[in-house]
């Protein structure tokens, strides 16, 4: 994993308006690479029983960043990728819209997939950013009632 | 000496603040912070068993000492993603 | 599975022009899931030791087509997935740009990440789609020497 | 009878063709249609063993008894994505 620890690119990003994800495709493929894996965590309709108007998200941003690229780096080390993006958006995201976008950048899928995968589990454990539910009734709801790890 | 106080989402909701200014004794640790605040702050005592504390955006051990000017974040579960 | 197989939406396509990000990601977001995974196999420009100069793609269209929904109604049956989209691109695919787009939404993440990879894993296996390397030093090369399975 | 033999990627290379029509007795199998084939054209006899068939865009086993119209592909390894 050496040669593409030192050479791989990381983009991060904290932003409150909506993410583009031609950008971030722009990024990644300029890698040259054979396969760009990419999630987006997008606002749910519906949970359960609930129904969800809109979630808004609050950072504490220069922690926030650090602890991405932290994970950035962290995933170079552990598979040969080649570039890495994330991107959090804070503020109002509506229904449908993405709230967070992880994109990977390798050589071969595989790593693309595995890498993409633990970007976003790991962000959701250590990343400060928080969730908050606007439900259609009205209500509203932080997320987070207990920490993962 | 004194250390910069951060909150957010919920906390900074129940607080009405996102952060303050607090004067503590030299070698204060970040545990001790937590409980002075806590005795004081409803809000902060009700999630004192959740919170986590971050020192000039790296995330920190409880008894971790502080020094004049360090920005301390408390942070509740986080829910990103 | 049974609820997200009756409901479930598949788009699948063949076609010479670039592959568009933003309609696919258009489609997969009106589901209103919480998170979609994005597979694009991208021309890569090192090989080993070789450098290609770009691919290209050939297909028996009508079978690929129908080969592609069955993929994406088998993802359905093993994961709960809300939408799937499968799109292979033809003819030339210059370095960097993406010869097929894989995307899944579902309600939650790992579906998402596990149908995606199953699909691309698939029809890579069984779509008929051929791949020529066109590389620097000018010669041509048809990839498939035998079937995976 | 006929069937429509359809042929991609190298092997329409090969053969400078993508399709044509051929004539063969009732009850005819696709091996047997490859076997006659393949003695005829050696492209088609190189890659025999690796050749794969699809009758009207299905997948079908090499016994497959052809009917008439049937399209047939020869098909090598694919290798998309």
């Amino acid at each position: 994993m050496l040669d593409s620890r030192q050479s791989m690119e990381i983009k991060v990003d904290i932003q409150a308006a909506p993410l583009s994800l031609d950008e971030l495709w722009a990024f990644l493929a300029a890698a040259e690479g054979g396969g760009i894996a990419i999630f987006g965590g997008t606002t749910r309709r519906i949970t359960g029983e609930r129904v969800t108007e809109q979630l808004s998200y609050e950072a504490h941003e220069s922690m926030a960043r650090r602890e991405m690229e932290k994970l950035a780096v962290k995933a170079g080390e552990q598979w040969d990728v080649l570039r890495i993006g994330l991107i959090h958006r804070t503020g109002i995201v509506p229904v449908s819209e993405a709230s967070v976008l992880i994109g990977v950048a390798s050589a071969h899928r595989g790593p693309a997939f595995e890498a993409a995968r633990f970007l976003i589990d790991e962000l959701k454990v250590s990343v400060p950013v928080w969730k908050k539910e606007h439900f259609a009734d009205g209500t509203t709801e932080w997320q987070g009632d207990d920490w993962v790890r | 000496m004194t250390v910069i106080v951060n909150v957010f989402a919920r906390l900074r909701e129940q607080l009405g603040t996102s952060a303050w200014t607090e004067s503590v004794p030299e070698g204060t640790t970040s545990r001790q912070l937590v409980k002075v605040l806590s005795e004081r702050e409803a809000a902060i005592s009700e999630l004192e068993n959740v919170l986590r504390v971050a020192v000039n955006d790296e995330w920190v051990q409880k008894d971790r000492i502080l020094e004049d000017g360090d920005e301390v974040a408390l942070l509740t579960p986080v829910s990103g993603g």
